[in-house]
Formats: structure tokens, sequence, C-alpha cells
């Protein structure tokens, strides 16, 4: 097993957002995660500051750590200083880097936002993208979308958008030079290879479980990751 | 609740923010959403207030979602973050601004990190320059676009032409303020006012005539949580802590919601469409849902701008009747028009939450 | 006005509710029993020794120190599935410091959750 | 020819020291800067554990106030020098003092508990400190205090700018734990109808009878301990307020509506006790008290020969404890004036 938590201490986040717990519970207190998830923050500084593997490679390879929404409100209350929320960071990193993620359903997701945020980043220069906004995808968006979906350019352009343009502008088209460096950024700061881990560790997760995987967001192991809840996270509304 | 004691704290957090000459990013989210926020974010700066505001074509995303979503290294943020800062230095502005407060609180979370470990920041510097060639000076000032609105609110009360009273009543229209988590959670000192009481908004709707509701679950999260909203199975978490807000606030009667983030907006208005679909549940008056703004839309309203230059047409919570209060007059006929003023269709109306008011 | 209408859309996924012990909501009658039958139970520190030496805590994930709690707290539901757990030995009794009748105290719950049809 | 003492702070600490040293043939001054002596005591209404009445304690330090003391009231110190030979003082009316010991006994202030922003003290019509509700209860005014409310629970709050770096005092006040259970009980036997909870991360019951008090507020008195640091309070729409914090003992968050919340608000150093440590070049430890020559064996004196510490300048302490360390100060006063013969 490697060192885990002198790894984890090698992440700065880690450096700064763990100090001694008094497990006093005011992060708990105010988390929405803890409010809807079977999840405590206080648990995460707790179990780090036993320094012990096992328990680091447990949480490693469990949905816990990846129900926080990096809210931080966390940050704000503790009175050691401690940062849970930067924490859970670090732990996602390593949990990537190790490829862990993959033994818990909510760690598999991971790829799913990968293939969307991550590619989108790469291709738009932006996280997101409007005709990558399926309504589909996303009925929650409403009637509304669906209208501004269907005639994108024309809705954009009557609120002032440059959409596609080139120049400045909201929704202009990114320059090929500009997304180039920013690719080179992500291979030279390890972002290119961080994406690549998650792809080869899902490829092997979904062979294991039986699954197909391509490369875009429409093969059975996507959609099922993307897609399905166990319901097994909220412990106390269970059976 | 005495005033007095919030004074007394939002004296404590005055925030430097920069007067002129402001480097410009725009946000991920408020450009698919709100498009029309940023675009009214410009015209006030440079129409209403003769401001140097300035933005490169080849700026991009901080990368701050993806971070949040794990998927992107903290060392390639930070890289990221440099290569906005390179582009400011090289266009000799100093006054760094951001659309967005997911940006911004990952523009904090990095100067901090360099403050406090000054080998991430030679590392990172390492990185751009490998990576792209550039070099780059850290900004004098970071402000969020919404720090800015509030500096000039008073500037922008004096140019109004309409105030957040109730006409028919004359009373002052009850505003929930929103605060983006990333706003100042982190780092307190960093928002206007801190981060229990923020005064950034607050301070917009006090001087623009409304009164600000202050109810129990102010300072919960919308539910965004990055990975939360992004990936479908998890939805239910984004849309059960917009819920507590919403009931939490519903006994307070408001006329509508302000916020500061891009994301907010976006899911405080979605979710009471979803909650209306899922539930049969609307909130606020008649059916019609509460009117979910942001701060530029509102200071648009105020300074007379149409609302559908402003981008009011892609709520999917109807703003006819917080227009209708406020007595800001409207063209129902243009609302779903291009830019030539031809009809391209109407969105279809939800099934419970109001959406054409009756009389059109 | 509201109505819950059957073919209500599905987005796929649900909305729940939170599950923060709500004081206010919670029906703490039961509560107010089982402290009047076996009141030794208000002397609970919190410490732990009875969890710590507990027969069927060895073998799941019963915690005699929380169930006390979730009585006080009134979370009957939690507190239904967790005392199903207890082999009733008794030793929690032998080591607790404040002399919490404990063993007496789980016939009781069980005694009230059935009597009031929990 | 007589030796003499100047005592700065007419508290519990400055008087007991004052009452000592008399005994011991020393001539004292006592400065105290407010019109009557007794400091914190006169805020107490009843003081733990045996709860009886502050008035009994403050009579027995009046007692001792006899003529051999030159009493300075209202009296605030403009300077402050060592010549070698003597203390000197100029107080800001222009008298002048001077002595061949200085005992400090300028005491502490309570926290104050606005820093705490998220609990609203300052904000919420019904956030009130402990001091304040021992007013209430001295008063005889519990009742007022309920008067139409909604809700008849209480909230007492531990460790409130106590073991918080958030506001700078990393250290516990270590009184207000059983401070918190003396209201609770005060609170359930005058209003029984009213629910008292004490929300705690440790309760430290270090001293005599103070456990056996908590036992009796659980047997007896039915108040109920949550162990919990309290995260945030909102006012709700009736003014009650709506508190979160995690019941760290299910591992759930909790919210509860409080129609009144209790801050137990800690020790800080006052400020006078600041402005003479840096008028003397005192040292201050990391938790801004003063610090003694010796923590264990030099316990009242100072690294400048002549200067003395009494009471709660170095730290929370309790009436019991205070008396005790002034008896120790004026020890240790009286043996320096006497090597110096």
């Amino acid at each position: 097993m490697p060192d885990l938590y002198n790894k984890l201490f090698e992440d700065v986040r880690v450096r700064e957002g763990l100090k001694a717990c008094l497990n006093c519970g005011t992060c708990t207190a105010i988390c929405p995660a803890a409010e809807f998830y079977d999840y405590q923050p206080r648990r995460i500084v707790d179990i780090l500051q036993t320094k012990d593997d096992s328990q680091i490679e447990a949480l490693l390879k469990s949905d816990t750590i990846w129900y926080c929404g990096e809210c931080m409100s966390c940050v704000t209350r503790c009175p050691r200083g401690n940062a849970p929320g930067k924490l859970i960071q670090a732990l996602r990193s390593l949990s990537q880097d190790l490829g862990y993620f993959t033994e818990s359903e909510k760690g598999r997701q991971q790829l799913a936002i990968k293939r969307t945020i991550g590619k989108w980043i790469l291709e738009y220069g932006y996280c997101l993208f409007p005709s990558e906004i399926l309504p589909g995808l996303h009925p929650e968006q409403g009637p509304i979308w669906e209208w501004e979906y269907q005639h994108i350019e024309a809705v954009m352009t009557r609120l002032g958008a440059n959409y596609k343009g080139t120049g400045p502008g909201i929704l202009r088209k990114i320059p090929d030079e500009a997304l180039d460096e920013i690719y080179k950024i992500f291979e030279v700061t390890g972002g290119i290879s961080r994406f690549d881990k998650i792809e080869e560790f899902s490829k092997k997760k979904a062979r294991e479980m039986g699954m197909d995987m391509e490369s875009g967001t429409n093969d059975d192991y996507v959609k099922f990751i993307y897609t399905v809840n166990s319901g097994n996270h909220t412990k106390k509304n269970e059976d | 609740m005495k005033i007095e004691g919030k004074q007394r704290i939002w004296m404590d957090y005055q925030k430097e923010i920069a007067d002129d000459h402001f480097f410009y990013v725009r946000s991920c989210v408020r450009q698919n959403f709100f498009p029309g926020s940023e675009k009214t974010f410009l015209r006030i700066l440079q129409s209403e207030l003769q401001k140097d505001i300035y933005e490169n074509p080849s700026h991009t995303t901080c990368s701050g979602i993806g971070y949040h979503a794990d998927i992107v290294p903290f060392e390639t943020s930070m890289t990221m973050v440099a290569r906005q800062f390179a582009l400011m230095t090289e266009a000799g502005y100093e006054n760094f601004t951001t659309s967005c407060i997911t940006s911004f609180g990952l523009y904090s979370e990095v100067l901090e990190t360099w403050h406090h470990f000054p080998e991430t920041e030679q590392k990172t510097r390492d990185f751009l320059y490998k990576a792209t060639g550039r070099t780059f000076k850290k900004p004098s000032n970071v402000s969020h676009a919404s720090d800015i609105i509030f500096k000039f609110r008073k500037k922008i009360s004096e140019k109004g032409k309409y105030r957040l009273i109730n006409r028919q009543t004359g009373q002052p229209l009850r505003v929930v303020e929103h605060i983006g988590c990333h706003y100042s959670k982190m780092f307190p000192s960093k928002g206007v006012g801190g981060a229990e009481y923020p005064y950034v908004l607050t301070g917009m709707i006090d001087e623009w005539g409304g009164e600000v509701i202050d109810y129990p679950e102010r300072r919960h999260c919308c539910g965004f949580g990055f990975r939360q909203y992004f990936v479908q199975a998890n939805r239910g978490f984004s849309i059960s802590c917009s819920k507590k807000k919403f009931e939490s606030m519903e006994p307070y009667k408001p006329d509508m919601i302000l916020t500061n983030c891009p994301g907010c907006p976006m899911f405080l208005d979605r979710w009471q469409y979803a909650i209306s679909e899922m539930e049969g549940k609307t909130y606020g008056d008649n059916g019609y849902g509460i009117p979910v703004l942001t701060y530029e839309e509102l200071a648009g309203l105020v300074l007379g701008y149409d609302p559908w230059d402003l981008g009011l047409q892609v709520h999917q919570v109807p703003i006819e009747p917080l227009l209708e209060k406020i007595g800001i007059p409207y063209d129902p006929e243009m609302k779903f028009r291009n830019i030539s003023g031809q009809d391209i269709g109407r969105p279809e109306s939800p099934s419970f939450l109001k959406f054409y008011p009756e009389k059109v | 006005m509201n109505f819950r209408v059957l073919g209500m859309k599905s987005f796929g996924y649900t909305i729940t509710k939170d599950r923060q012990i709500d004081f206010d909501q919670n029906d703490r009658k039961v509560t107010g029993y089982i402290n009047a039958i076996e009141s030794s139970i208000r002397l609970c520190i919190g410490c732990g020794s009875c969890t710590g030496t507990c027969s069927a805590g060895h073998f799941t994930d019963f915690n005699i120190r929380r169930v006390i709690t979730l009585v006080q707290r009134g979370e009957t539901d939690q507190l239904k599935k967790e005392i199903r757990k207890c082999m009733l030995c008794g030793k929690c009794q032998l080591v607790c410091p404040r002399g919490v009748n404990l063993r007496n105290l789980i016939l009781t719950i069980h005694n009230i959750l059935e009597t009031y049809g929990i | 020819m007589n030796k003499t003492a100047i005592i700065i702070g007419g508290g519990v600490a400055g008087m007991e020291t004052a009452i000592q040293l008399l005994r011991l043939g020393i001539e004292v001054y006592l400065i105290e800067k407010e019109s009557r002596l007794g400091g914190h005591l006169n805020s107490w209404d009843h003081l733990f554990p045996n709860r009886r009445d502050s008035k009994e304690v403050s009579e027995y330090l009046q007692l001792g106030m006899n003529e051999g003391i030159s009493l300075h009231l209202n009296a605030e110190i403009d300077t402050l020098w060592n010549d070698k030979k003597k203390f000197n003082i100029k107080l800001k009316d222009g008298t002048r003092l001077n002595s061949d010991a200085l005992v400090i006994a300028t005491g502490y202030e309570v926290f104050d508990a606005r820093k705490k922003e998220e609990y609203g003290y300052g904000i919420y019509d019904n956030v009130i400190t402990s001091v304040e509700l021992e007013e209430f209860l001295r008063n005889n005014e519990l009742k007022r205090l309920f008067e139409g409310k909604t809700s008849k629970r209480v909230g007492i709050i531990h460790c409130v700018g106590s073991r918080d770096e958030k506001v700078g005092n990393l250290y516990c006040s270590k009184l207000c734990c059983v401070t918190g259970v003396k209201q609770a009980i005060e609170i359930r036997e005058r209003m029984p109808d009213i629910e008292v909870f004490c929300f705690y991360m440790d309760l430290r019951m270090f001293d005599r009878y103070f456990e056996e008090m908590y036992f009796e507020a659980q047997e007896k008195w039915g108040v109920q301990f949550i162990r919990g640091r309290l995260s945030e309070a909102a006012e709700n729409q009736d003014h009650t307020l709506l508190i979160k914090l995690e019941d760290t003992l299910t591992g759930l968050p909790l919210k509860m509506n409080v129609g009144l919340l209790i801050l137990l608000v800690g020790f800080v150093p006052s400020p006078e006790t600041r402005r003479l440590a840096s008028m003397l070049g005192l040292k201050e430890g990391d938790d801004r008290f003063l610090c003694p020559a010796d923590e264990h064996t030099l316990t009242n004196s100072t690294k400048i020969p002549g200067v003395f510490l009494a009471g709660t300048v170095k730290g929370p302490e309790g009436i019991a404890g205070t008396i005790t360390d002034a008896r120790a100060a004026a020890l240790q006063v009286a043996a320096y004036l006497t090597s110096r013969e």
C-alpha cells in the first residue's frame, strides 16, 4: 500500500487545511452535504488526523469523499482553522491518481464530468457552452432553455453575445492559439495526465462490470454512472 | 433585529475596490444563462460611469468549475489563473475583475496559496513560462463585478429612473439577497461586509429603495455543488438544497431574489420550475414564482434599460409581475423576438408555474 | 393553490427531506415516557464505556451510547432499528460510571415502542 | 519607616491583597477605576458551586476595607514609573502616589460576544450573555425574559470566545462550564416550564463539587446536555432563534428553535491590564494574560523586582481561586519588602 498520509500531506491544501480537530461539529452542523447524505465533514478531519493509512485507503475508495459540494461553508466556521472542504479536494485528487475512485458509485462519476466539463474546457476555452447543454440531459432547464436551445444563435445575438464570433465578447470563439496554450498548460501541469488516468481506470472498471465503454457520453458505462443512484447514500432515511 | 449590530460588522469589513481601469474576465455560467447581464455590466461601466474596462479576446475560463468538480488539478488551475494575470499584465492593467464568483474565489485562493507557500508561485511561473512563454505580475486589486456595482450604487441611484418600491402600496419591495458561497466564506475579509452578513447586495438594495429580508436559511448554499449538479444522479441533492431555501423564505413573502453568483440565479430560477413539475408546488404570488435577478439586471432596471435588452426574457420564472410592481413598462409582444424584431416562436408554458401573464 | 397531482414529471432524481435532527418536528412523547420510567437515562455523560464493552457492538454496528441520544432527541425511527440489535447481556450496566440502568432502559424502550405501536 | 504597597485594581484580587498586606503591617494604597469596589463580583447573583449569595463574599471583603487602607476610587492611572527607589504613580486627577511595591490586580473583562458574528449577539433580539442573565437573576426578573415568547426553550452555549482561533483565543476560560450548569439549574428552579439545553464540547467540571452540580442538573433538574458547538443562529419571524449544530454523539446535524440563547462568554485580559503591562514592560503570554516569574513556584512575582500579580491578570480564575491567589501575592510582597530591609 502506498504511503497515503504522506502523499496527502504533499498537497498544499492538506498542509493548509489540516490542523488539530477538536470534534466540535461546527462544520457538520451547516454542511449541505451532511443534510442530505450520510456524511460528516468532522469525520473526514478526524480520520486524517489519525494518520492511519488503512482508514485513509477506505475513505479514498468510498462514496463518502464524493458527497461534498465544495461550498466551503465549513471553512468559515472552524474554531481551529481546519478546512474540511480543502481536504476533500486533496482526497479526491489522490483517489483519482491512484485509481481508487472507480471503487465507489459516486467516484465513478468522475468519468462523466471529465467527458463533459473536461472536454469543453479544451474545446471551447470555457467550462460550458450552450450548444452542449442538451435539453434532454437537463430537463430541469425547462421550456425556456428548450426554446433558447432551438434558437440559440438568434437568442444569443439578441442578448448581445458575439456567438462563435471573432474578437471579444460573450460566447465568442476562443482563438486557436489560446486553445493551444491552455492545452499546453494542461499538459505540463498534470491536467492531461489526470484526464488520462480517469479514462484508463474507468475503462478497467467498465470491463470488470461487463459494460461497454467508448469515448463519448452515449455508451452504457457513461450512461450508467451518469444516471444511476443506488439510493444508499442517506442512512437516516433508508428502509 | 437590531440593524446597528450589522452596521458595526459592515464597518469591520471595508474592502478596497479599484475605481477605474479594470481587466474583465467572463463567466462560464453567466455567458450561457445570463448573457444580457455581462452586456449590461459593461454598458453601465462604460456609458453610465465612463470607466475604462478591457476584455482580451484570448482570455478563457479559469477552470474553476473543473477544479471544484475535481477533474482539474490545483497546479493546472493555478497556471490557468496565472495565464489570465499574464494577459492583464501584457495589456497594462492592474485591477482584475471577474464576472464569476467561483473564479473570484479561485483567484483569491491562488493568491493566498502563493502568499503562504511561495514555492507554489515559483512553480506556477515555471509552468506558465514552459507552456506559453508568458510571465506576469500579480494584480494590485481583485474584485468581483458585484463589488464594482456596489461601489457605484449611489451613482446608479442618482441616474436611476426607478426605485425598488411597490408603486401600488408605496412600500419598499421585499428582497431576498443570496450571496455566492465562494464570495467570502473562504476569505471573509475579501468580501464587502464579510462572510456572515455580506453587505455587497444589501448595500445595493438599501440604496435603491428596497427592504432586505433576513430569513433563517439565508446563508445556505443554493446546492449547485459542481459534481452534485453536473451528474444527473446527484441532482436530487442540488434541488433539495434550493427547496430548503424556498421553504425558509416563503413566509416572508419576498418580491424577488437578488444574487451575485452566476450559478445561483440559474438554479434558484430553474429549481422553482422543477419543484413545480415534480411536486406541484409554486412559491411567490399567484403561482408565478419568486423572480430571481442578477445584480446587473437589477441595476439595469433601476437605470431604466429595456427589460428585454437586459435578458429578462430567458428566466423561467417570469419577471413581469416584478416589472408591474415597480411600474416599469415593457412590451410583451417583443419578449421573444430576435434582434430584428422578428418572431422566432415562444417557449411552452410549464404545467404549474405560470409563465405568461394572464392579461397577455 | 398547489395540488399533488398524479402524473407529475420525473427528471430522473428526487427531492429529499434533509436528515437533520429536527428537534421541533420530532415527536418527543416517547422521550418523555422513557425518561419517566427509567429516569437514570438522564445521567448519561456520553462517555462510551457501554459501547466499549458491548457484546452486540463487537459483531454489528450497534452503538448503545447512541441509543440514549436517539431517545433524548425523539429519533424514534432510528431508535427502533437500533435496539433490535441489543443482546441484553447487561455488560454495559456493569461499566457505566453514572449508574444508568441500561438493561432496563432497553426493555423499557421495547415496551414503550410496542405499547404505542411505533 | 513604614513600607508601602500600591495595589492597582479593586476587585476581588485587589481587595483581598489589600486586606492581607494590612494585616502584615504594610501601608496600602488601593486604586480602583470605578466608583465602587468589588469588580466583577458585583455582577454575579449567586456563586457556584454552593450557590450562596455573592453579597456574602462582598460583605466579607468590605469588612476588611478599614481605615488603614488608603482608597482611591474613580482613579485612573496617567503615568507610572520606577525611579529605582520607589514606584511612582500619577493619577489623571493629579494625585501622586509612591510605594515600595506594586501589585497588578486589574483583572479581566468578558469576551465581546459581538465578535462571534454568526451567533447574532447585538443583532438578534433574544441573544444575551451569561453576564446579562445574572442581572435578570439578581433583580428577580427572569420571567420578564420570557414574556410574550412563543418558545419555552433556552439554549446555553458554552465556549463563546474561548477555545476559538477565529476570535484569537485558543485557551479555555474554565469557569464558563460551571457557570452554565449553575444558570441552567437556576432557570429550571425558578421557571420549571422552561426547557434548558446546554451545548458543550467538553464539560470541564474541574473543581470540588462541580461534577456533583452537573449530576444534580441532570438528575434533579432535567437539564439536557448536547455535545456540539453552535455553528450559527438565525432569527425566525417570531423572533425565536433557529440554531444549528452537530449532535456529535449521533453524528447528525441538528436544528432547534429556542426562545432565548445565552452565550457563556469567556475571559479576556482587561485593557487596563495590557496597558500597565506595556508601561512596565511585563511579559504577556500567547493568550495575552500576564506571565508570573515562574508558573509553578513564583506564581505572583514578575521579572521586575517589586512588581507582583494577583488574580485574573494571569488567566481565568474563580472567586475562591482568586482569593487564595491574592493571599499568596500578599505573602510574596511582604517577603520581598522584608528582604529589602
